[in-house]
């Protein structure tokens, strides 16, 4: 579907650049010293997988305007080829059955990319609901999948990369940060590249694109797969780094869902997107249930706090959207244009 | 001039109708390399169909096509970049949440030969490539004097200069072959003669053969060395300037009133 | 000193019948403990809930917030996913689990999860249970021979464990079995009913969860199916599973570890301790004595005891979650002892040991009559030494696969003193 | 209703507008349509005409644009806060730039579209439908095709026609000739001088092709970078040489007054 | 006629019956997809909060009909807000963006229903029994059938409602160019309103259906995952569409777990209509009925 929102091109650089510089300092530098297992655990590592996610599906949403929502089951394409890998070739370091796995989802992308060849929008979108179904069936089905276990839930193995272990809290942070920031530094160069153009270019004017001599189906196909290979390795992260178990459920089309919106409020097209996305659908809520603890006490219902947090973020949704339709990321830029003085 | 295997275009017998409508229907139309040949002709005479046909968008239902020394019967679109074919759109067809700059080095998207890993992994070839494209698609943006809105969003500038940049899109390739579908309209007189002006100039510098559909004769007059106008989809004349001002039945079908009002923008 | 209890509770959602029912349950009984005895021998109970909504990464979240807590006793949430989740968090963290009548079969064993407490029933017991509750309504295990039972299965981890089993189950007996997914949620059962309607089995079970129960009922009637042919597994067994069902549900039998209804002393006392004071969990008064509150009690009642019994050993103060679990290791309540807690008729007894996390639950059946459940079996044995070697097999595959040496429980009970050296390293 | 004392049917004071709460398109424009009157805009690329009259339409906020200063008088009512529709009942009807046909409607449903705004009945809309018909033969043979798919020059015709079909009392084009073959320019300016002597339709044009415009404008105002720079009858601006000058006008025109953050 | 037969007939007419109830839910879309693009995420929510306020009202003593007023004035009421408060700040944007705002909406009347009315599950008895009835050793059940009256009669209305006023048009103008329509004075607020309203309607209808089969709780805003197949092999513009396909993505889902299943392994039921409607939708990628897409340059 088209969407005319500015992608990164259009936005400050340097700054930008810097910023980066300083955030990472931080992650890697302040974080880890000051951070609480509870930050780490039930935080910083499920925003990081699910931001990661969020980045995989806005190349192939928010950049070659491809609806999609199949991103649950190429996490679970990811997940489980982990799993597989690493319970079947026990030699394989860790690095490589990541590795392994981005690729196993990335062919499956492929695959399931075939009809974006033909339809468009939200019968593209509905169409990759196909997908999302059967993985979720297959993976319930074929026990060999699962190890047999009976119940069809798996415990992921330890993260262990060169003898030296990642398997506490903040070893599990770091660990994915660190693929997080691999791959976002790849898809980086990936959007600012000729590929990355004629992403948008085929999103923008399909037609011009081909005349200009876009070779528009590889393309497309291609955004599939770079899309699902990251998506798929945030599987993993969710899998082996967050919960630690790898179960079916846990890549419902609730979470198709949740990763199309953190792309689509962070903001379509630019790759701190997807961060700013996850910041407010994954941590935002968290904030706002402890806010509400706070002020009401621990006594207080749960199931009410829950309620009034869901009507309080939807508001905040619609309200961001009507201020800013382009989402975070542009309501960001807005704020940093008003502060620069204007030259 | 002589239509032969100088020429870059050749059209033999061409025809297209939507279910019954005659789009156009045997046409033959020939341009020589360098040539400016503009095609002119009332709302609805098959004009951009024409050039869509030839640019593969349309399946012609007869007649056949010679580009260069290819021939066809349909144009394939995704070869039509590699036939050293480019070409404007009649509404706007700009890629609008790309900024100028990357508007039209997308133009060169046909000769992009790195790899995507050499581009991810930023190897020598991918970065002598991509500054070589940069400076070939700066130098058309100066060119055109477009320098100043070089990192805006295309969809946001106003609609002249959006002509504009799709002209700079198609031209950084260069093209054997422009095909430019009424490149002036909505412009005021002054932004035409300089329209007009790029228009020569990349004839000029390039030796491009550019097909040429634009509503304003005075501006048509001007530039083109051949004129062919349609009629409800029939070609009803080709020739020179001056022979197709003086064809009554080109009076009658398209320029009409006597004194047509662009008379007085071709003075300026 | 106080013992606190962190509940990941789940009161939205689609669950969340279950939720407010269970936990409200287990709150109810902390609190009469608090209101009537004043804790547990001086200690004080606690709690808090963080809401899951049923998800896994919900239930991890609220485990990392509240882990933290001083005193923490045991961990109860109500999903096998969460409870899947937590396993290597609570081992390493040395707190017990506890998944009354759900949650991972081979934790049974406690030599190799020591502490995980799959309370009371876990799946495979289940099934052993209902198979013999069909015996007796054939008159026999041998009557069961040439019988057809078709197993209605919910499309998740849950509903597929108890595959196996039943197929083992049905090599044993002779009878034959047909097992038909249900894919979740489970809100349109057409087909699968029209299937049985095909096969013309002598009985359904259920083995559901949520929206799945009542759909199965309606479009057991919608097929012409008798609900009184269709026994229901133990998360099949509530109101909120029948009434939505309506008429479709009158004769409907389920399984359960607990019966329900408000006639039990320490219901009563629940009632006139609590809810007359006002402090009462339960949004709804009418749901007092359901088949979750009950089961909320009898997990609070469990939970309970099994601190007392700890305080025994270790002293009537704030325990860690290695003593605790020593507690829940040695939770023997026999008739007796149940009749005294006010429970006599509720539950039967337990008998947990360190091999044996389960702890020979016995279960008896309930049948819908179209407004409240009455018993309808007495209190029945599955056949657990039939089941042993199948969950010591698992368990201990489970064991090579992560590398642990299973305890050795015999060696342990006889130095008696694992307890202290235990809480020795949770200090 | 009635038009202001001085017989001005709009009025346009000291307006200001931005896009997306940056970029400034209007900086004081000043203009004052009388009752009968047709007025031409003129201005180069980016100059500020399509801005103008969507801000008169009230259509500013559907493009990420806003008002920031200045007010908007038709028929003596304050209209900047008026919804589009109400403007259009009103008689205040436009044509948007770039045609905007409903690509999947016909021909025909485009047209009759324009007369559900102002709810012209059954028997209102087969008469307005012939005289567009009449109007503009071309569309005729076209009504069943869907409008997306007929050439440019007929999508213009449309998006007038479909102007025309709510009975306009004030019409406000957004560059009418652009696309269409001289004769067809010269046929639709013919009408509507027309419906403007005989049915005293007002009308307000943005015109790039400014001896057009001034040929058949009774006045004419001239737009640069936002700001309404002169104002008077057509030949008075004609006589004017800076007039002349800006026929060639400024060879590239200054882009909004905005700078790239970059 | 032979039993495989006589349940060949069964499964079938199961089938179309269940059909008709996904097509129900699935005409909430639609209405919302005719005038903004965009698929409703809220309709889930919307159905569940129509059926909940209905029953819990009903638990509060009212009367069945004064019941089914007052949810009616209620949705009328959430529409209107929704207009105004959501849709029309956001004219003229992108669908992707509308259709997150939908998210939004849809939060809202979630936590807002379960808030007002609590989590519990409540039996809805709307009186028509579920007992079937044997036609020549078929059995049919008399409440499906009485679903399958009331969806005909409410396809037939709205069909009729847009052939014979011209809302239809300018419904689809809207979707089209909402900057074009607003241009040509065509009352926006009015339409949205008027159709969320009307899909508020059509998701009371479906709540009540549903709910009287699956009771009213949180899960019967599930059932719309039941209603995307047969929006995108009906089209997601196309009432009709949607019926129709709502009838063969009914009995070929149902058809396919009978007999394919067994083969496959049971459960297929979750995707195998999704594969059926894109397989169709390969051929015909705007739906049975949907409205093509119009673009030429
Ligand atoms: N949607 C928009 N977002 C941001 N800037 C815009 C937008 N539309 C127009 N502008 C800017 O506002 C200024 C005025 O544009 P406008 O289209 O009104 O000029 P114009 O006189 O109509 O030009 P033209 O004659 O080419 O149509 C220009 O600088 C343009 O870049
Ligand atoms: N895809 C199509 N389907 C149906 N009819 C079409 C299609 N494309 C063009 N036509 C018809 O073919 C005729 C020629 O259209 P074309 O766009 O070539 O005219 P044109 O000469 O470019 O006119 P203009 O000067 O107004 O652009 C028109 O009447 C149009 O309705
Ligand atoms: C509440 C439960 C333990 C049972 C539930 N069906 C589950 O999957 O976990
Ligand atoms: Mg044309
Ligand atoms: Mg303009």
């Amino acid at each position: 579907m088209a969407t005319a929102l500015p992608v990164t091109s259009a936005q400050p650089r340097r700054a930008g650049a810097a910023g980066i510089l300083l955030l990472l300092a931080i992650a890697y530098g302040l974080v880890p010293l000051v951070g609480t297992s509870y930050l780490f655990e039930a935080i910083l590592t499920p925003f990081l997988a699910l931001a990661l996610a969020g980045l995989g599906l806005n190349l192939l949403t928010g950049y070659a305007g491809l609806l999609s929502l199949g991103s649950a089951a190429f996490m679970a394409v990811g997940a489980y080829a982990a799993f597989n890998l690493s319970l079947r070739l026990p030699g394989l370091p860790l690095p490589a059955t990541i590795l392994l796995a981005g690729l196993i989802a990335a062919s499956a992308g492929v695959i399931a990319g075939l009809p974006a060849l033909r339809l468009r929008g939200f019968y593209l979108a509905v169409s990759t609901l196909a997908v999302q179904f059967f993985v979720a069936w297959a993976l319930n089905r074929i026990g060999w999948l699962s190890n047999d276990s009976p119940s069809g839930i798996i415990d992921a193995p330890r993260l262990v990369i060169a003898g030296l272990s990642f398997d506490d809290a903040r070893g599990r942070y770091l660990f994915s940060l660190t693929i997080v920031a691999l791959l976002t530094v790849l898809a980086w160069r990936l959007v600012r590249s000729p590929t990355g153009r004629n992403l948008v270019a085929i999103r923008d004017h399909e037609t011009a694109a081909r005349i200009v001599g876009v070779k528009v189906a590889r393309t497309k196909l291609l955004a599939f797969a770079l899309s699902s290979f990251i998506v798929g390795i945030a599987g993993v992260l969710w899998a082996f780094a967050y919960l630690r178990t790898v179960e079916p459920a846990g890549f419902n089309l609730d979470r198709s869902f949740q990763i199309l919106f953190i792309v689509i409020i962070g903001g379509l097209g630019t790759l701190r997107g997807a961060f700013l996305g996850a910041g407010f659908m994954v941590v935002l809520p968290l904030l706002l249930s402890r806010l509400g603890t706070a002020l009401l006490g621990d006594g207080f219902d749960t199931g009410t706090l829950e309620m009034v947090q869901r009507i309080v973020l939807g508001t905040l949704i619609v309200a961001v959207l009507i201020r800013e339709p382009a989402g975070l990321a542009a309501l960001l830029d807005r704020a940093f244009r008003r502060l620069s003085p204007r030259s | 001039m002589v239509a032969g295997d100088e020429d870059i275009l050749a059209v033999e017998g061409l025809s297209l109708s939507f279910g019954g409508a005659v789009a156009f229907a045997e046409i033959d139309l020939s341009v020589a390399a360098g040539e400016i040949h503009a095609i002119i002709g009332p709302n609805g005479a098959g004009k951009s169909s024409l050039i869509n046909a030839i640019t593969g968008l349309y399946a012609p239902q007869a007649g056949r096509l010679r580009i260069g020394d290819a021939r066809f019967a349909r144009v394939p679109a995704r070869r039509l970049a590699e036939l050293g074919v480019a070409r404007t759109f009649q509404n706007l067809a700009l890629f609008k949440s790309l900024s100028v700059v990357e508007n039209v080095l997308s133009g060169l998207a046909n000769v992009q030969r790195a790899g995507l890993t050499a581009q991810l992994l930023g190897l020598s070839a991918a970065r002598r490539e991509a500054t070589e494209h940069r400076a070939r698609a700066e130098s058309v943006i100066d060119f055109l004097q477009l320098g100043m809105f070089r990192g805006r969003a295309a969809g946001s500038l106003p609609y002249g200069l959006q002509k504009r940049v799709e002209l700079a899109r198609a031209l950084v390739a260069n093209p054997r072959l422009l095909l430019l579908d009424e490149p002036m309209a909505g412009m005021s007189a002054a932004e035409k003669a300089e329209m007009s002006g790029f228009v020569l100039a990349a004839r000029e510098m390039l030796g491009t053969a550019i097909v040429l559909i634009e509503h304003d004769i005075g501006v048509v007059m001007r530039l083109s060395d051949r004129i062919t106008v349609l009629d409800h989809g029939r070609r009803i004349a080709t020739g020179t300037p001056h022979e197709i001002q003086a064809n009554p039945a080109v009076i009658a079908a398209y320029l009409g009133a006597e004194d047509d009002p662009e008379n007085e923008a071709k003075a300026a | 000193d106080e013992q606190y209890f962190p509940l990941q509770s789940y009161r939205v959602g689609p669950y969340a019948a279950g939720g407010t029912g269970f936990f409200g349950g287990f709150i109810d009984y902390l609190t009469l403990i608090n209101s009537r005895d004043g804790g547990v021998n001086g200690v004080k109970l606690t709690w808090s809930e963080g809401e899951t909504q049923y998800e896994v990464e919900r239930g991890v979240e609220v485990y990392e917030r509240l882990k933290s807590r001083p005193g923490i006793a045991a961990w109860n949430p109500l999903s096998v996913g969460i409870a899947y989740a937590m396993i290597d968090r609570i081992t390493a963290d040395k707190v017990p689990l506890i998944t009354i009548n759900h949650g991972r079969t081979d934790s049974t064993d406690g030599r190799v999860f020591p502490f995980v407490f799959p309370l009371l029933l876990n799946p495979y017991s289940e099934t052993s249970g209902i198979v013999e509750y069909l015996a007796t309504r054939e008159g026999g295990l041998d009557k069961l021979k040439g019988k057809t039972i078709a197993v209605l299965y919910h499309g998740s981890p849950y509903g597929k464990e108890t595959i196996p089993i039943y197929e083992q189950l049905a090599k044993q007996h002779g009878f034959k079995v047909e097992q038909i997914e249900v894919p979740h949620p489970g809100n349109e059962q057409q087909s699968q009913w029209l299937t049985i309607r095909r096969l013309r089995p002598d009985y359904v079970v259920l083995r559901g969860w949520g929206v799945m129960n009542p759909v199965a009922l309606k479009t057991a009637q919608k097929t012409g199916f008798p609900a009184s042919r269709i026994v229901g597994n133990v998360w099949s067994n509530s109101e909120e599973d029948v009434i939505p069902a309506g008429d479709a549900a009158k004769g409907y039998v389920a399984i359960t570890t607990q019966a329900s209804g408000t006639q039990y002393p320490v219901i009563q006392e629940i009632v006139r301790g609590v809810y007359e004071t006002g402090a009462g969990n339960l949004a709804d008064k009418k749901r007092i004595g359901s088949v979750y509150h009950n089961l909320g009690v009898l997990n609070g009642i469990l939970n309970v005891e099994a601190v007392r019994i700890a305080q025994e050993k270790f002293g009537r103060r704030t325990l860690t979650g290695d003593e605790v679990r020593w507690g829940f290791e040695h939770l023997r309540l026999d008739e007796a002892r149940v009749a005294k807690l006010g429970a006599k008729g509720l539950f039967h007894s337990i008998n947990v040991t360190c091999a044996n996390h389960e702890g020979e639950g016995r279960v008896t059946f309930q049948q819908w009559d179209g407004a409240k459940w009455s018993v309808v079996s007495d209190w029945i044995k599955p056949d657990w030494a039939a089941l042993r070697p199948i969950i010591e097999a698992s368990s201990t595959a489970y064991a090579k696969e992560r590398g642990l040496t299973p305890r050795d429980c015999e060696a342990e009970e006889r130095v008696g003193d694992t307890g202290k050296r235990a809480s020795a390293e949770g200090k | 209703m009635t038009s202001d004392r001085d017989g001005s049917l709009l009025r346009v004071e000291a307006l200001e507008a931005v896009y997306g709460g940056a970029v400034q398109a209007l900086s004081g424009v000043d203009l004052v349509v009388r009752e009968g009157e047709i007025v031409a805009l003129v201005g180069a690329n980016g100059a500020g005409k399509t801005t103008l009259l969507r801000a008169i339409s009230n259509l500013l906020p559907a493009t990420r644009g806003q008002i920031r200063a200045g007010r908007i008088a038709y028929a003596g009512r304050d209209v900047s806060r008026t919804r589009t529709d109400a403007l259009v009942r009103a008689g205040l009807v436009g044509v948007l730039e770039g045609r905007h046909c409903f690509r999947a409607l016909t021909v025909e449903e485009n047209l009759i579209a324009g007369g559900l705004g102002r709810g012209s009945g059954r028997a209102d809309l087969r008469a307005d439908l012939e005289w567009v018909y009449a109007l503009f033969p071309r569309l005729t043979e076209k009504r069943r095709l869907p409008a997306g798919l007929i050439s440019g020059g007929e999508q213009q015709m449309t998006a007038i026609g479909r102007a025309l079909m709510g009975r306009p009392r004030l019409l406000v084009l957004d560059e009418p000739s652009m696309g269409l073959a001289p004769k067809v320019t010269a046929e639709i300016y013919r009408v509507l001088v027309d419906l403007n002597r005989e049915r005293g339709l007002t009308l307000l044009i943005a015109e790039q092709s400014v001896t057009l415009a001034l040929r058949h404008a009774h006045r004419s105002v001239v737009l640069e970078n936002g700001l309404s720079v002169l104002e008077g009858g057509a030949e008075t601006l004609r006589a004017r040489d800076d007039i002349q000058r800006f026929y060639l006008g400024p060879r590239v025109t200054a882009p909004a007054r905005e700078r790239q953050p970059a | 006629m032979s039993p495989d037969l006589a349940f060949l007939v069964e499964v079938v007419v199961g089938g179309l019956l269940s059909g008709v109830m996904y097509a129900l839910v699935a005409i909430g879309f639609v209405l919302i997809y005719k005038t903004s693009g965009v698929l409703n995420f809220a309709q889930g929510a919307m159905v569940l909060f129509a059926a909940l306020t209905f029953v819990s009202l009903i638990e509060r003593g009212l009367p069945f009909p004064a019941a089914l007023a007052a949810t009616l004035a209620v949705m009328v009421v959430v529409g209107l807000t929704i207009e105004r408060a959501v849709l029309r700040p956001l004219v003229n944007q992108p669908p992707i963006t509308l259709f997150m705002a939908t998210l939004g909406v849809a939060y809202v009347i979630e936590g807002a229903a379960q808030l007002a009315w609590g989590t519990q599950v409540h039996a809805l008895d709307l009186g028509i029994d579920d007992t079937p009835f044997d036609v020549a050793g078929v059995l049919v059940s008399r409440f499906d059938l009485f679903a399958a009256a009331l969806a005909g009669l409410m396809v037939a209305l709205l069909t009729l409602f847009f052939r014979f006023t011209r809302t239809g048009l300018a419904f689809r103008a809207v979707a089209e160019d909402p900057l074009a329509a607003l241009n040509a004075g065509l009352r926006l607020p009015r339409i949205w309103s008027a159709v969320w309203i009307a899909s508020g309607i059509v998701a009371l209808v479906a709540g009540l259906l549903w709910g009287a089969r699956l009771g009213v709780q949180f899960s019967l805003s599930l059932v719309v995952l039941k209603a995307l197949p047969v929006l995108v092999l009906g089209g997601f513009d196309s009432i009709a569409g949607a019926i129709v396909a709502g009838l063969i993505v009914g009995a070929a889902e149902k058809l396919a777990e009978v007999y394919l299943g067994p083969f496959i392994g049971g459960g297929i039921e979750g995707w195998i209509a999704y594969v059926a409607a894109l397989a169709f939708l390969l051929i015909k990628p705007s739906g049975l009925f949907g409205q093509r897409s119009v673009e030429r340059v």
